[in-house]
């Protein structure tokens, strides 16, 4: 009845699919799993005092193609932004957001209009700090550059899926002395972020930090599901190799069948 | 009952077809594998399509550009006539084979596109001059087996020092290859969690566009 | 004689090249041009596929059944309307669900099964320099597995496991800034093949010199410009 | 600015850059080049390939990334062709089944084979992996005639026992790994050869290290490599040497850069005291 050779997939993926179900379910009941407090918060924490405490803008920019696999990059972008929207609405810090898409510009201003409406400075909002440059690549890089070098910022901000444009304005953020925080899933975009940035979040840590922050139960409800799956994963293999140290090639057999 | 043709329907799809596509390749029945490739020639279809695409939104936005003659219009026009140019001589006679299409395309598509990637390099290059320091431990262990990789690479590296293609090699073999396995998992374990959400529905996202989020 | 061909082609390299000096209406020309042509090269590779993957069959009567794809194919238009637009789901979701279920049920034995049975490798290698690199390679991939875990409680233990992880992916991402440089320069390589090449060597210190005249003195000549054709921004 | 940059304007490095590309394509030095695990393997598999046996080349080459995919895939089709095998070209990006005509069959020495019996262009399928799986499983269900002269496939010699992935002796794909390593290795066991863009490189290794890559060959470098085994010299030997001079200047740039920093680090906090 089944396809020989593919029964370990097929196990592997019944017991992730329950596991996921199971935790999904459990978190949209409420029992959410609790994510840990991450370095990456206390980081964005920090950035955003330095602007406060210096007295000059942040530039938040947010990356990311709506309609295709880079959706979810797009959607952390957002719920971190509208964090950092809560508080620079409470320190009164100039947020100046350069968003990398014109689809991208409703929903940002929605999210920082009702931020500083939920803090009550809604005075303080100004719809012009929206800056947007182009869709294409370079000419949006051109103009975060041209933001940066203007606007001298404390700190840049920039999550999402970023491309080759992100050497280009981090280059100039560092060069300006802006203190910054990167985060992407495209690893081949992260050596750069790291080597220009004070912390990176990068592949899961950045959804674990829009997760943590949305509180939203299925992407939470995910995490905790993979966390488990990691587990079972790091114990087969420390398994495995006790087995092969011990000249007993069981699990391989197992797990090739 | 729009409701369900909007919402309820385009959800009920990807589900049973994801599930279609888990069950052909899982269970030996040999309508499965019949039906499967059927649907699956369904989709190189329907990918045809998509690919046009771009050019009607890109027509529409350059239309708007010219008509309220904002900055930079004329090149907009000029995008639109050298677009158009390509599409007709394109049609013309055999499809793609009209000498003014493969002249095109010889002689400035591919000249255009491949400067477009080269200008990176200069970018890594004044990064690397300006902005790539160890201002803590991470930035510290990438740019250390960053420059011997690189000299890895770069063939005068076992000229200049035959010890730096070993430790080089060392940080792929080793560290490289635990670190990328570990991300691979990662990444495996992503895509089964978005295909398990999408069978039970709870990934509205990428089919419903961003209205609905 | 001049060789047309060589021209332009040195000419729009250049083009894309002057942005590194300044930006300039040479770059939106290449910039724009590129865009283009590039879409316009797509929709003919489209209309050929459709006609190779769908007409050919139905007009030789093979099956009628692609009538039904196609017609699904020009669904997908329907998100231009925006009264219908919720039309263009349909097509869409026959597209995400074949993606996602062709790409799930290989990636648990290509990105999961197969990596952890391969990461069995004995810490009593034949020989020392190998039994070192297997005990590294375990403990690495555990700890980088390890990192990227957010809902255990945050211990002393379980912090310092997650340190050593995020150290090895650091080296990891060493490792591809090192390849980055390479196909950047590949790249770089490739366009100064071809500038310095014989045919295109004159081409690109004629155009080369103008261009960069044309630049430096880019303020002067948009001020002439300017006064001629005020409609014109360039 | 940053107080410790050292260039204020960039565009210098820019300049430093072009020189330091063009002396070596201007005056060769031709440094030897040492040859890595995963080429030499894609070699040694391809050289045992017994006369006539059948190879599917399925690659995303387009005008954009043919310096990086470009010599890859010459290297390995010239040995393909040395070798007097037969080949079947799919392409999953719309420019691959054009660019493969006009760019990469001339420059190869085919041994006299011929289009249709030794060798065939099916052209280009939209659709990514999914078309990639599609094309696996069933080749003539979303294949119907071939790119160059628009026969049915029934009609083709070469094609006249292939119907799926698994009649193939051996898969080459050139541009990224995970898809073919999805729908070619994993489904059907054929070996599989993969030519890279060279940033991808030790993405790949733990595939290699896995058994499910039976070789590799990672941009420009590998194709060098490759090259120099085959004994001729293309786009990859001809390259090398500035390979060399880019990569040694960013290596400079990176460890100068950090010595300058520290120097100053120390200097900028002797003042603070």
């Amino acid at each position: 009845m089944l396809i020989a050779g593919r029964y370990s997939s097929l196990v592997f993926l019944l017991a992730f699919s329950i596991i996921t179900f199971y935790i999904i379910q459990r978190s949209r009941r409420g029992k959410a799993p609790q994510i840990r407090k991450l370095p990456a918060i206390d980081a964005i924490d920090e950035v955003v005092g330095r602007a406060a405490e210096m007295g000059r803008p942040l530039i938040y920019t947010v990356g990311g193609v709506l309609d295709n696999v880079e959706a979810p990059q797009a959607i952390t972008g957002f719920t971190i932004l509208d964090y950092v929207a809560h508080k620079t609405a409470k320190t009164g810090v100039d947020l100046i957001i350069c968003p990398r898409f014109a689809t991208h510009i409703p929903i940002v201003t929605d999210i920082v209009r009702e931020a500083y409406r939920a803090e009550g400075t809604l005075d303080l909002f100004k719809p012009e700090r929206i800056q947007y440059y182009s869709d294409t690549q370079f000419a949006f890089a051109t103009g975060v550059m041209g933001a940066i070098a203007r606007e001298r910022p404390a700190s840049f901000i920039m999550i999402g899926a970023w491309w080759a444009e992100a050497l280009m304005f981090l280059e100039t953020a560092v060069i300006y002395g802006a203190m910054s925080i990167g985060g992407t899933a495209n690893t081949h975009q992260i050596p750069w972020i790291v080597l220009c940035t004070s912390y990176t979040l990068f592949g899961e840590e950045m959804f674990a930090a829009g997760a943590y922050l949305s509180k939203d139960p299925i992407s939470v409800g995910t995490i905790g599901a993979t966390d488990i799956e990691r587990y079972i994963i790091i114990s087969l293999i420390l398994l495995g190799v006790i087995l092969v140290t011990m000249g007993i090639p069981f699990l391989n057999r197992l797990l090739s069948m | 009952m729009s409701e369900f043709l909007r919402r309820d329907i385009p959800l009920l799809i990807t589900a049973f077809l994801t599930l279609f596509m888990l069950a052909e390749y899982f269970i030996d029945l040999p309508i499965l594998g019949k039906l499967g490739g059927d649907i699956r020639s369904w989709g190189v279809v329907i990918s045809a399509f998509v690919l046009p695409i771009g050019i009607v939104t890109l027509v529409r936005n350059n239309v708007t550009i010219i008509r309220r003659r904002e900055k930079n219009w004329p090149y907009y026009l000029w995008s639109l006539i050298i677009m158009f140019t390509m599409i007709i001589t394109g049609l013309i006679g055999d499809l793609g084979k009209h000498p003014v299409f493969i002249w095109l395309y010889n002689n400035i598509f591919t000249h255009l596109s491949s400067t477009m990637y080269s200008i990176l390099a200069f970018f890594i290059t004044t990064a690397s001059a300006r902005a790539f320091r160890a201002r803590n431990v991470d930035a510290a262990l990438v740019l250390i087996s960053g420059v011997f990789v690189i000299l890895t690479v770069a063939p005068i590296g076992e000229v200049i020092w035959p010890g730096i293609p070993v430790i080089g090699n060392w940080f792929l073999d080793i560290p490289n290859m635990a670190g990328m396995r570990g991300i691979i998992i990662g990444v495996g374990l992503g895509v089964l969690a978005l295909g398990i959400r999408t069978i039970l529905g709870y990934e509205k996202g990428i089919v419903m566009g961003e209205k609905e989020r | 004689m001049i060789d047309f061909s060589i021209l332009v082609a040195v000419f729009f390299t250049l083009c894309v090249y002057s942005f590194l000096y300044k930006e300039s209406p040479f770059w939106r020309i290449a910039e724009q041009t590129f865009i283009g042509l590039a879409l316009g090269y797509t929709t003919i590779l489209a209309i050929k596929n459709i006609i190779d993957v769908a007409w050919i069959p139905i007009s030789t009567g093979k099956n009628y059944w692609f009538i039904g794809s196609i017609i699904l194919g020009l669904m997908l238009y329907t998100r231009f309307i925006r009264k219908y637009s919720w039309i263009s789901r349909w097509p869409m979701a026959v597209l995400i669900g074949i993606g996602t279920g062709v790409a799930m049920r290989t990636v648990i034995e290509a990105q999961i099964v197969r990596q952890i049975s391969a990461t069995f490798i004995s810490l009593m290698a034949d020989t020392a320099q190998k039994t070192f690199n297997n005990i590294c390679i375990v403990i690495m991939v555990v700890t980088s597995l390890f990192y990227f875990t957010f809902t255990g409680a945050p211990g002393k233990v379980s912090g310092k496991i997650r340190t050593i992880g995020r150290y090895t992916l650091m080296l990891t991402f060493g490792a591809t800034f090192g390849y980055t440089v390479l196909t950047r320069m590949t790249l770089l390589i490739g366009r100064f093949t071809f500038l310095w090449s014989l045919g295109a060597r004159y081409y690109l210190l004629v155009i080369g010199i103008i261009m960069l005249l044309a630049l430096a003195l880019k303020e002067k000549i948009e001020k002439l410009v300017q006064g001629k054709h005020s409609s014109l921004s360039f | 600015m940053e107080k410790y940059v050292v260039w204020k304007d960039h565009r210098w490095i820019y300049l430093l850059l072009i020189v330091v590309v063009s002396i070596p394509i201007l005056s060769p030095i031709g440094l030897p080049v040492p040859i890595s695990k995963s080429t030499m393997m894609s070699f040694d598999l391809i050289e045992k390939l017994p006369k006539g046996s059948k190879v599917l080349v399925s690659s995303v080459l387009a005008g954009g990334n043919w310096p990086d995919l470009g010599p890859p895939e010459t290297a390995l089709v010239q040995h393909l062709f040395r070798r007097g095998v037969k080949i079947v070209f799919i392409g999953f990006a719309d420019e691959t089944p054009t660019i493969t005509e006009t760019t990469l069959l001339p420059r190869i020495n085919k041994y006299g084979a011929r289009y249709g019996e030794d060798y065939v262009n099916l052209g280009f399928l939209a659709g990514g992996e999914s078309a990639m799986a599609a094309f696996a499983n069933d080749i003539r269900k979303v294949v119907t005639v071939d790119f160059v002269l628009k026969k049915p496939i029934a009609e083709i010699p070469i094609m006249k026992d292939i119907y799926k992935c698994s009649d193939f002796d051996l898969v080459i794909h050139i541009g990224m790994a995970e898809d073919p390593i999805r729908q070619y290795f994993t489904p059907f066991r054929v070996p599989l050869i993969v030519g890279v863009y060279g940033m991808m490189g030790p993405h790949y290794i733990p595939y290699l290290e896995a058994g499910q890559l039976s070789g590799m060959v990672i941009g420009l470098r590998g194709a060098a490599e490759y090259e120099y085994l085959l004994g001729f010299k293309g786009e990859g030997l001809m390259g090398s040497d500035s390979l060399s001079m880019t990569h040694l200047l960013v290596a400079l740039f990176c460890i100068l850069g950090n010595v300058y920093y520290f120097i100053t680090k120390t200097k900028r906090k002797g003042d603070k005291r």
